[in-house]
């Protein structure tokens, strides 16, 4: 009942909205249009938009210092949330029943654990930053919380359920999963698909300054 | 030298040929002989297996054993100290830390009346002073939040079966305990780092001083007389190697527990468990203590944690040692970042 | 009411293991997870004794009385057994017995521990006698057929003994006074022949009643 | 609501291409801008954020390109962008920064703040809101043709001291001149040594190049102030007079935003490509020096730093040349430790200079450049931009530090090789 609505119609009618709202989302930034530049440029541009966009993973040697936190702690959570997603054992079995038809060899239990530790750390981290240090505070948005609070939702309900004998927990864990995936096109998790672009752009507009931003 | 006659030996031939067939037979016969002397008299001897039944279950020295089945402890036949273990659990560390904390509330609520909040007796100046950095209070919040998530998941996990089911039923509390335990294994190892984070953010200004032990003489200002203190007072300097020493007992027991994958026995595990539950209780105990009088108990506390300000006169009747220090360096009212509420008219209309 | 009991004599085990075997195939007991086990001392040695060892359906069960969900029950025959769906897999079941009988089955290194799984003197679980999802959580439930525990069947030199408390005990005491203490339990005929060696002394009538 | 507003408005509704609505849709605000800014940095008051500094454009976008902001106002939960946002916003977008684009440079999501707080300065300015200094500067630029006032003659009376400093005859309106040269009007007052040293230089390396008594301003108060329309204004007339005297190159100066401004913006101003080439004053100088054309000789011992200015290292791209010709003539050149695309600004750019009401704030801003040479030790430092030059000696000054600033292309003709040397 409960489980058979989270992961039937409001699985469905999330994954829609989900993908839905991203192309749109997508959409209206190509919609927004860029003004070719006239200037005469002093290296190609496309080049250096994909050299930026592998190239903002680390910061610059400079920069190292002043980033570290989030460096090691946004690595931290990006990379145990990605192992998570894609690596765990249900989820893979789930993406190979319920989306693609087909999986793929799941990570060892081990690496699971050191993943979501990985993840919950650096995502604690980096909210309670974001509640104390001064800057956070000034420019959070209500819905960096609610995004981050979700997340965090999804994690926990997700860990809750890896006893796996319990269809509640299951069903707990599918909802938020449905309710973070309703939300992700209106909130600045898009910035999972639109670093790219914005990454580009600049990278672009910096190599035609030949500048490797 | 008389030759010797071909019957003289063909007698010996035979003679020894007898004496080979007695002898062989003796050698046959003789280790009957036990035998037939306890069938004729009667005597009872003790059965050998006794003494290694003895052994085998008070496993004072554990005698040699060996299984087909591959496992931790396939080879120990009783586990005698399963008892003891579960003596400990059922009939010590539950009834007596539900009586300790249970206490610790009651106290708690009875110091709450006697005393109520301890206020900033001279106001508010206004005047803020630094007391901690962003990176202290997040060590602080994280050891907080692992803290808090592995405490309740783990009360539930000890308590629950006799406060939970009658509420949540059998299955009710079978789903509660999954994730509880789910949750309590997996924050655990996160554990470690929240107590690496406070170790290494607030070792400064923890080592005991001689005005400590005036302080804990005047029992913190509340037996009277004002108790001078520095950055840290005793009460603030015991909680913090007391985070330390049931932090560390906690991580090395809990890591033992929640990874029974390193081939560990029951006996290491039993004794992981014993500590584990006595560093848990006392740790709960005296977080509820800290928890207490870092926000309702005292005006003006929690703020250095969460805006990591206090009031220059929160300061001065708390820290005076501290607050003289800060004044002679000229960090009094120099809180650089902070938003303060008159913050220089800067934009505030934006956010949310 | 039956008080359901293994008894496993260790004057007559030979080690052959067909006990855990037969568990393991009756019940199709999942990889790393042994219900049964035998158990040599001083293996090679004068003296050597064999044991096999499971669940000894204890009647102040350890393992009940430590489990945080409360998850096992004793049956009308006196058999402790326990529910999969309740039980969290934390494994202080396993701390407290004394026989090591609770086994879990784990995910691969850092093996979360999963659901316990022990010995049910071939009772099953809780879900309804002989249905298919209780042989899969929990294999055959041989007592609601009236049969007893396969393991005790198999056993070769019959060592392994199972049933009613006081008829195992009966028997074993047959077994012990039949067969004499110490040095004198020696030879084919005292462990299996009709001769006893108290026949003599008029305690032989019994003895034929256990004849193979 | 009144009309000037409107117009902020529009500005800003125009204004948001694919860059700016994708770089607001990728912000998570990591708080990572705030520790690349130096007026951050130097006060510690988290408003200095760059990526606050944009909150009347988020605003904007929200309202505009988001579907909760477009409901929010719908519904009317969420407050649109007001008046009031550009009024108290006004000293966060002006004072507080110098479009160095540090904060570009660290965005983890790749973010251009640099780029959407000149946009969002077009929003301000078409809503009035923009310092007095600036308007007066953009208003003097327009009608005089210089934003300090520097007309004509000023220019004439200089190259006549120039003249007689270097004997050399300085060309003006040279019909067929290959190179034609833009001044910033700091060099035409302050730094006329500048001028001497690229008379020398060219006169040496057998330039051809002309003034154009038309354009010879090369500073764009329309690009600091985020005004397109005077911005382009100024650039069409360095334009038509480039293409009256008919030369393949304009030489931008020493000064920082005046090279962005013409030979990143020009063609965009103006909305068609530029019929010249432009090249930097230190980009022309390495490229005679490995022709062969500049010949240098001599070295200065003295312990010595450049300071990259922003506008042309950063955001111009002109990164090795100054090295490479400063290594030339310096023997103990070294470098800060943030230097290159990831320099600190000196304070005093994108039109902080030109308003009177930032300088406390850019003096404390300052001490970011001061831990910076206090940690090299040095007492001579070397930069390309008349701006910087001026920011740095006020800086210098007022924490009474003991350092010379001088121009790199001085310093490149007082080693020139020959009998020019004088």
């Amino acid at each position: 009942m409960f489980l058979d609505f989270v992961e039937g119609p409001l699985w469905y009618a999330a994954a829609a909205v989900f993908l839905v709202g991203v192309a749109w989302r997508l959409a209206a930034i190509a919609r927004a249009g860029l003004k070719e530049d006239l200037s005469v440029p002093r290296t190609a541009g496309a080049p250096g938009a994909v050299a930026t966009v592998f190239r903002r993973f680390l910061p610059h040697r400079e920069f190292m210092r002043p980033a570290a936190f989030q460096m090691v702690a946004g690595y931290a959570f990006h990379i145990g949330l990605f192992v998570l997603v894609l690596f765990a054992a249900p989820h893979v079995e789930f993406i190979e029943q319920r989306i693609l038809g087909f999986g793929w060899t799941p990570a060892p239990h081990w690496v699971f654990l050191l993943a979501a530790n990985f993840a919950f750390a650096g995502l604690l981290l980096l909210w309670l930053r974001r509640m104390l240090d001064p800057v956070l505070r000034r420019i959070s948005t209500l819905d960096d919380h609610i995004g981050t609070g979700l997340t965090f939702v999804v994690m926990f309900t997700g860990c809750m359920a890896l006893f796996e004998s319990h269809d509640f927990l299951r069903a707990l864990h599918m909802l938020f999963v449905d309710l973070l995936l309703i939300y992700f096109p209106f909130s600045r998790l898009m910035h999972a698909f639109t670093f790219i672009l914005s990454r580009g752009f600049t990278g672009a507009t910096m190599a035609r300054k030949g500048v490797s931003a | 030298m008389g030759k010797k006659s071909p019957e003289a030996a063909g007698r010996r031939r035979r003679m020894m040929y007898r004496a080979l067939a007695l002898m062989l037979a003796a050698v046959l016969l003789l280790p009957l002989v036990p035998y037939a002397v306890a069938y004729v008299g009667g005597i009872t001897n003790p059965n050998p297996g006794a003494d290694l039944w003895r052994q085998v279950r008070q496993r004072e020295t554990p005698p040699e054993v060996r299984t087909q089945v591959r496992g931790v402890d396939t080879g120990v036949l009783i586990n005698a100290r399963g008892e003891s273990w579960r003596q400990f659990r059922m009939e010590q560390l539950i009834p007596w830390s539900g009586w300790f904390l249970g206490g610790m509330l009651v106290a708690i609520a009875l110091f709450y009346l006697l005393r109520g909040r301890i206020r900033i007796d001279k106001g508010r100046s206004g005047i803020l002073v630094q007391r901690f950095t962003v990176n202290q209070r997040l060590a602080h919040w994280f050891m907080a939040v692992v803290f808090t998530i592995l405490g309740l998941t783990g009360l539930v996990l000890l308590y629950g079966r006799f406060v939970l089911i009658p509420l949540l039923g059998p299955e009710g509390f079978s789903v509660t305990a999954a994730a509880c335990k789910e949750i309590h294994n997996l924050f655990g190892p996160i554990f470690p780092l929240a107590v690496l984070l406070i170790l290494f953010y607030f070792v400064r200004g923890n080592g005991f001083r001689g005005v400590d032990f005036k302080w804990l003489a005047k029992g913190g200002g509340l037996l009277g007389g004002h108790a001078s203190a520095g950055h840290f007072n005793m009460g603030q300097k015991l909680w913090f190697w007391g985070t330390l020493l049931f932090g560390l007992s906690l991580v090395v027991s809990g890591l033992i527990l929640d990874f029974p994958v390193f081939g560990q026995g029951r006996p290491v595990m039993e004794w992981a468990h014993f500590s584990h539950g006595i560093a848990a209780v006392l740790f709960i105990g005296g977080a509820f203590a800290h928890s207490y009088i870092g926000t309702l108990g005292m005006e003006g506390a929690l703020e250095a944690m969460t805006h990591g300000t206090v009031d220059a006169n929160w300061a001065k009747e708390h820290h005076d040692l501290w607050y003289a220090q800060m004044e002679a360096e000229g960090k009094v009212g120099a809180v650089p970042g902070q938003e303060a509420p008159a913050s220089s008219g800067s934009p505030e209309t934006a956010g949310g | 009411m039956a008080r359901m009991k293994f008894l496993c004599d260790a004057e007559r085990c030979i080690e052959c293991n067909g006990c855990v075997t037969a568990c393991k195939n009756e019940h199709e007991v999942p990889w790393g997870v042994n219900r049964r086990r035998v158990v040599t001392i001083n293996d090679g040695e004068p003296g050597e004794r064999s044991m096999s060892v499971a669940c000894m359906h204890c009647s102040d069960a350890p393992c009940a009385a430590v489990c945080p969900v409360d998850c096992f029950y004793t049956t009308e025959d006196g058999v402790v057994l326990h529910d999969k769906d309740i039980c969290i897999g934390c494994g202080y079941c396993f701390y407290a017995c004394p026989f090591g009988a609770p086994q879990f089955p784990t995910a691969g290194a850092y093996g979360s521990r999963g659901a316990m799984d022990k010995c049910t003197f071939c009772g099953g679980g809780p879900e309804p006698d002989g249905s298919a999802e209780e042989f899969k959580k929990y294999g055959r439930n041989r007592l609601s057929e009236g049969r007893l525990p396969l393991c005790a069947e198999m056993c070769s030199t019959k060592a392994l003994l199972a049933g009613d408390g006081d008829k195992v005990s009966d028997i074993f005491r047959e077994r012990v006074t039949y067969r004499g203490i110490g040095t004198l339990a020696w030879g084919w005929g005292v462990a299996y022949g009709k001769g006893g060696v108290r026949q003599s002394s008029g305690l032989g009538g019994k003895a034929s009643s256990t004849k193979e | 609501m009144s009309e000037r507003f409107e117009q902020g408005v529009a500005a800003l509704r125009r204004l948001m291409d694919a860059r700016i609505v994708s770089y607001f849709s990728s912000c998570v605000h990591c708080g990572l801008c705030a520790e690349a800014c130096l007026f951050y940095t130097e006060t510690g008051d988290p408003k200095y954020t760059p990526i606050y500094k944009l909150e009347p454009m988020r605003k904007m976008w929200r309202q505009e390109n988001t579907f909760w902001g477009k409901l929010g106002v719908k519904l009317g939960l969420t407050e649109p962008l007001a008046e009031q946002d550009l009024a108290d916003w006004e000293t966060l977008v002006y004072d507080s920064c110098t479009l160095c684009g540090r904060c570009s440079m660290v965005c983890p999501v790749g973010n251009d703040i640099a780029y959407m707080i000149r946009k969002e300065r077009e929003g301000m300015v078409a809503a009035g809101y923009a310092p007095d200094g600036m308007k007066e500067a953009t208003r003097r630029a327009l009608e005089i043709g210089s934003p300090m006032g520097v007309t004509l003659k000023t220019l004439r009376a200089t190259l006549k001291g120039v003249e007689r400093n270097t004997g050399l005859a300085i060309p003006v309106d040279a019909q067929g001149a290959e190179y034609m040269t833009l001044f910033s009007s700091m060099e035409v007052v302050n730094f006329p040594e500048y001028i001497e040293s690229i008379a020398r230089i060219f006169a040496a390396a057998g330039v051809s190049w002309t003034i154009s008594s038309e354009a010879f301003e090369a500073t764009n108060s329309g690009i600091q102030i985020g005004d397109s329309k005077a911005a382009g204004e100024l650039v069409g007339r360095v334009v038509s007079a480039a293409e009256k005297l008919g030369v393949q190159y304009v030489i931008s100066p020493e000064c920082g935003h005046a090279f962005t401004a013409i030979r990143w913006e020009g063609a965009n101003l103006i909305g068609r490509p530029l019929p010249f080439k432009v090249i930097h004053i230190l980009e022309l100088l390495e490229q005679l020096r490995e022709e062969g054309r500049l010949k240098l000789e001599g070295h200065t011992d003295i312990r010595l730093t450049f300071h990259d200015p922003c506008q042309i290292v950063r955001r111009g791209g002109v990164v090795e040349q100054p090295r490479q010709l400063l290594r030339e003539v310096a023997t103990e050149f070294v470098e800060m430790r943030d230097h290159g695309v990831m320099n600190w600004c000196c304070g005093g750019g994108g039109g902080v200079s030109a308003n009177e009401r930032a300088e406390p704030l850019r003096l404390q801003a300052f001490q970011r450049k001061k831990k910076q040479l206090d940690e090299l030790g040095v007492e001579t430092m070397v930069t390309a931009c008349a701006n910087c030059r001026i920011i740095l000696e006020e800086g210098i000054e007022h924490y009474g530090m003991d350092v010379q600033v001088t121009g790199l292309t001085e310093l490149l003709a007082e080693h020139l090789a020959g009998p020019a040397e004088s």
